[in-house]
């Protein structure tokens, strides 16, 4: 492993689990897309979350991927499953999958792609080739210092992650009042 | 074996986004729709930790945190919609919902 | 090869931290054929252990006193025949309990034994269980539905809703116990070998530091977790008088096993939780008060006593059996467990005597990861034995009542502990 | 909120799963499609015949609203032998162990009531022994009959321990039943105009015995589940039903007393030698399933107290009254109750001068509480049904007959 690459971070795991997580993301999130069953569509996008939340801990993020495990696999995708049994939707699954304009979609998200692609290739000059090191104590201490503050001082992100907790407070109120059948 | 570079990264993003894409615009249940919709903000995220990463701050981490507290929020009132809608109306493809009145 | 293993024992590094590989294979295994022997032990001493509340003997046919029994359970369990449900999703009901066993035992890769003796020391320890355990309510989903009839379902919809709610509060009552950890260095750690040290270093368990809190904190967390693996008071699973049956209602032969596994590991995997929190993880009592070597001898002894208790427990049974010749085969089987035991206790005894000095000779190590392992053990057996009596004491909760205790009562409390626990920590320090 | 279809390409068909539940809708002429679980918004589930929780064959068909009971309705009948039908061509001695098997958990105060309504159609009168006997046999099956019911009862609330404990102390009543007169459950103790047995030798000394190991037994039931907090939960305010109401549908028994309602058959019209013993009637203030276990235990305590007395008092002398050989009833028809464990237990016997019975109607307490159930149940959720029909304490051999 050239040292220059990872700037003296001790490597989270063999190169070769990058592209076995990464290729399993790609997978089921292709399969999330194109399953007819609503149930086996939830069940891919949880081993793609869980596959991103690997690709976390290979960027040095434990405290992400302890969110990514946390609230998404284990608070949004219930919510999911739990709709998709409430609303027991089989009965409806037996129709068309895609809609009828599925080959325009599908040629203009190819589009995107290759644009991306592009995009990359030609930016890899603005990068900077080697990664800078992270600092070393713990992670989260880090995120903490950074979300409430250190020693006094507000933290860079402190009001912003109180908004965030009002946009929580209004998402909850929302889906209560939308899904009670006598207000 | 190449040593894995913030541009590896990029392409997975850049995958997983336009599977979202896709899974946005070509499918009719309305749940899977939304479901491509979390694959689109997990392509953010991934992008936002593998920036972080090659910048060597932690802002991307902490950003990503947010998209996760919205994708929340948007995934508990997207379903509360479909709910409401699913009582009314008996179906939840996408292009049958086109009527703004009832 | 062999002195690489020496190295392992004499390190005081977990095989994570050291970045080894085949050491934490190693340890995995371990842990791995710990737990099993773990579950089998439970579910012997359960059925034992709730005839005897209950003036019955128990399984007393297969083996010596029923030790067998498990072994019976589990052949008989995979020789059943394993029925899937017509139209029931076959993908998705096959790999249900999997999710569900994957949830309970990926958690012990991060329980502390001993300073040395866990898999991997994350540093955020914590959060990787409890973002694992919440993995567990997906499995449960899922059976549920794959069942493809409408009882489990809307079992399999009650019991995931109990242990999402039931979550919040045990989540709420862990960050308590993390901010009693960072009193003396600044901030808290989330690593769950940082919560024993910091334990350690503050010279008290957390269950007793600022006297009421760290209890309440505790007793919160000690109802969470009973209610997280459906059991005793909370068990809307499988409550037979129900409409409702549980979400396994379908599930049979080893497939059912499964579950029950997963719901023993759990069992385990949460009470280990809770003991190193609150009770000093692998730390012998009064570390501090009495260190002096003698004392370090006498709490040295104490594996060796406990087994050589059992051993005799087991002799006296075999002394007791009736002469009739039915027994014979019995008897043998009894004695022969019975100098098992016997020979185990000697051993531990003449580990903890050659292990005397500090030094560094094998024995004294090995006495020393014992002492650890010994006392985490003992603890966490405490802790399963408080399910089981829970089991055969109370009668079951109704599903709104637990609802609203979860919501109602379980909540506000833990956020009130949390607070107050911050406001006394400002204070202190 | 009629979901009007906007276009009729859409297939969505409705295939309502045919189940038990679907014929049972014709029954309750309700119109309400199986919609899918979220917002049905009445769900017709069915609960029985075979349901661990109905003890024996009843089927309760349940109206829900998710999960609040609207409304039910008890099919029974799946244990009708046709009792009252066979009696009239069997002579009275030959029906006697009939009765034994209706109410089979409290079979001696079954035979006692048969007795003495045959007793009275022919106005013979029991001599004081076998008086004695009969009261002192039927408390100890009254109390039998409550600890059979508590056991059941707990166990369908969750508490599993406290069936083994009561089943533990019914040995000991049991034993003195097959001792005496040969049988444990269907015991045939009794005949029209006495006792056919004299008491066995050790009969006194063992009732002794059982008079003394009993208490102690009822402390442990209670420590049990009187003060246990989740038991205090799930019984609390369950299932209440007012004295009027009781009084208006009939029900009687612990039910009516723990309304509030003081009536007891033993005090208000004493049969056998009731009225020479002194005890307590117990009274619950708002009928409440946790005011019927109160009620229930304290009988317990007050039956030893009776057994005590009569076991104490008993008297010497014959045990058979003066009773033709061939019992010929005088033309004539008579009402008999005696206060069985679940209540009034009566005897309406018409009789047309020959050796059987022109007509046997009998009065089961438990068929009479069972009516009890809808109004109890009503807005109660569908775990709370369970408790009410085990506070009830029904027998369906009693309730079909």
């Amino acid at each position: 492993m050239n040292p220059a690459i990872n700037a003296g971070m001790a490597p989270v795991a063999t190169p070769g689990f990058f592209y076995v997580l990464a290729g399993l993301a790609v997978a089921s999130g292709v399969a999330v897309i194109t399953r007819r069953n609503a149930v086996h569509a939830a069940l891919a996008l949880i081993v793609t979350l869980l596959s991103v939340a690997g690709l976390y801990l290979m960027l040095y993020a434990p405290f992400v991927f302890a969110v990514q495990l946390f609230v998404y696999a284990g608070g949004i995708m219930l919510l999911f499953l739990f709709v998709i049994m409430l609303v027991n939707i089989e009965r409806s699954s037996k129709e068309r999958r895609f809609n009828r304009m599925w080959p325009v979609a599908l040629a203009a998200s190819c589009a995107l792609m290759v644009l991306f692609l592009s995009a990359f290739v030609k930016g890899r000059t603005l990068f900077p080739d080697r990664l800078m090191p992270l600092p070393e104590s713990s992670n989260t201490q880090q995120i903490a210092g950074m979300l409430y503050g250190e020693a006094g001082r507000m933290g860079q992100y402190t009001f912003a992650f109180e908004i965030a907790s009002l946009l929580l407070l209004v998402a909850i109120l929302g889906a209560v009042i939308m899904t009670k059948k006598k207000i | 074996m190449v040593p894995i570079t913030t541009f590896h990264y990029l392409v997975v993003a850049a995958a997983l986004f336009v599977l979202g894409v896709i899974g946005v615009l070509t499918r009719r249940n309305v749940v899977i729709v939304l479901m491509s919709i979390e694959l689109i903000l997990n392509a953010v995220n991934l992008n936002l930790v593998a920036f972080s990463r090659m910048w060597g701050n932690l802002n991307g981490q902490v950003f990503s945190i947010f998209v996760t507290v919205d994708a929340a929020a948007e995934a508990a009132v997207g379903l509360g919609i479909l709910i409401a809608f699913f009582r009314n109306r008996e179906t939840i493809n996408v292009d049958e919902i086109d009527l703004l009145k009832w | 090869m062999l002195n690489q293993f020496m190295s392992y024992l004499g390190s005081n590094v977990t095989p994570g931290s050291a970045n080894n590989q085949l050491w934490a294979l190693i340890y995995v295994l371990i842990i791995f054929a710990g737990v099993s022997v773990a579950v089998m032990a439970m579910n012997w001493l359960e059925r034992k252990a709730l005839a005897h509340f209950q003036i019955r003997l128990g399984p007393m046919r297969v083996g010596p006193h029923g030790l067998l029994q498990p072994f019976a359970d589990a052949l008989k369990l995979m020789l059943k025949e394993d029925i899937i449900p017509a139209e029931a999703d076959q993908f998705v009901f096959w790999v249900a309990p999997l999710i569900g066993l994957l949830a309970s035992f990926t958690v012990y890769t991060v329980i502390p034994f001993g300073p040395s003796q866990a898999v991997s020391d994350m540093n955020i320890g914590i959060l990787f269980m409890l973002g694992v355990s919440s993995l567990g309510v997906l499995g449960i989903v899922v059976a549920g539905w794959a069942s493809n009839s409408h009882y489990p379902l809307i079992g399999a919809l009650r019991s995931s809703a109990q242990m999402v709610s039931y979550e919040v509060a045990m989540g709420l009552a862990v960050v308590s116990a993390i901010l009693m950890t960072s009193m003396k260095t600044g901030t808290g750690t989330l690593s769950m070998l940082g919560i024993v040290e910091a334990q350690q270093e503050q010279g008290i368990w957390f269950i007793f530091k600022f006297f009421p809190l760290g209890l309440i904190a505790f007793v919160i967390f000690a109802i969470a977790m009973i209610a997280e693996t459906n059991r005793a008071p909370f068990d809307m699973a499988e409550a037979e008088s129900e409409l409702t049956a549980g979400y396994h209602t379908e599930y049979s032969g080893l497939r059912w096993s499964l579950f029950m596994l997963a719901e023993y590991a759990a069992m385990i995997a949460v009470s280990s939780i809770a003991v190193t929190l609150w009770l000093g993880g692998w730390m012998r009592p009064f570390p501090n008060l009495l260190h002096a070597p003698a004392w370090d001898f006498i709490f040295s002894l104490f594996p060796g006593i406990t087994f050589g208790g059992l051993a005799a427990i087991a002799f006296i049974g075999t002394a007791r059996m009736p002469a009739h010749s039915f027994f014979k085969v019995q008897r043998i089987g009894l004695a022969v467990f019975a100098a098992l035991l016997g020979f185990l206790a000697l051993l531990l005894l003449v580990i903890a005597v050659a292990g005397r000095s500090a030094d560094t000779s094998l024995a004294a190590r090995f006495n020393e990861g014992i002492g650890y392992v010994y006392w985490f053990v003992l603890k966490v057996a405490v802790f399963m034995y408080l399910f089981i009596w829970y089991r055969a004491t109370w009668p079951r909760y109704r599903f709104d009542q637990l609802m609203k205790i979860g919501w109602k009562v379980m909540l506000p409390i833990s956020l009130g502990v949390l607070m107050v626990t911050a406001i006394v920590g400002v204070l202190v320090s | 909120m009629s979901s009007h279809t906007t276009d009729s390409t859409r297939n969505t068909a409705k295939d309502t799963t045919s189940d038990v539940s679907n014929r049972a809708r014709s029954h309750l002429d309700l119109e309400t499609p199986e919609k899918p679980y979220l917002d049905s918004n009445e769900l017709i589930i069915n609960m029985g015949p075979q349901h661990p929780a109905t003890h024996g064959v009843l089927r309760v068909i349940l109206k829900l609203d998710g999960e609040k009971v609207l409304g039910t309705e008890c099919v029974i009948g799946y244990l009708h032998r046709g009792v009252e039908k066979i009696a009239e061509n069997r002579t009275y001695t030959m029906f006697n162990p009939y009765v034994d098997r209706m109410d089979y958990v409290a079979a001696v105060s079954n035979g006692l009531g048969y007795c003495e309504a045959v007793e009275k159609l022919l106005n013979v009168e029991a001599p004081p022994r076998a008086k004695y006997i009969r009261v002192i046999l039927t408390e100890l099956n009254r109390i039998a009959s409550h600890q059979l019911w508590l056991g059941t009862h707990a166990l369908d609330i969750g508490a599993m321990t406290p069936l083994f404990y009561t089943f533990r102390d019914r040995e000991e009543i049991l034993k003195i039943f097959e001792r005496y007169c040969g049988a444990r459950l269907t015991t045939h103790a009794f005949r029209i105009g006495g006792c056919q047995y004299e008491t066995y030798a050790g009969f006194e000394k063992e009732v002794k015995n059982f008079l003394a190991f009993f208490p102690p037994k009822i402390d442990e039931y209670e420590a049990l589940l009187t003060t246990n907090r989740i038991w205090l939960e799930r019984t609390r305010n369950v299932g209440v039903i007012s004295g009027a109401d009781c009084i208006a549908l009939g029900v009687t028994g612990p039910v009516l007393r723990a309304s509030g309602v003081k009536w007891d058959l033993r005090k208000a019209q004493p049969y056998a030698a009731y009225s020479e013993f002194d005890f307590e009637i117990p009274i619950g203030t708002n009928g409440d399933t946790y005011d019927r276990y109160m009620v229930r235990m304290v009988e317990m305590r007050q039956s030893l107290r009776i057994i005590e007395q009569a076991i104490n008092g008993m008297p010497e002398g014959p045990i058979m009254g003066k009773v033709p050989k061939v019992i010929k009833p005088p033309v004539g028809e008579i009402y008999h109750s005696i206060e069985a464990p679940k209540g009034e237990l009566g005897y309406f016997i018409v009789s047309d001068g020959s050796t059987q019975p022109y007509r046997l109607r009998v009065r089961p307490p438990s068929f009479v509480n069972l009516q009890a159930l809808d109004i109890m149940v009503r807005g109660l959720l569908v775990a709370d049904v369970v408790a009410v029909i085990g506070t009830l304490d029904i027998v369906l051999g009693e309730v079909d007959r």
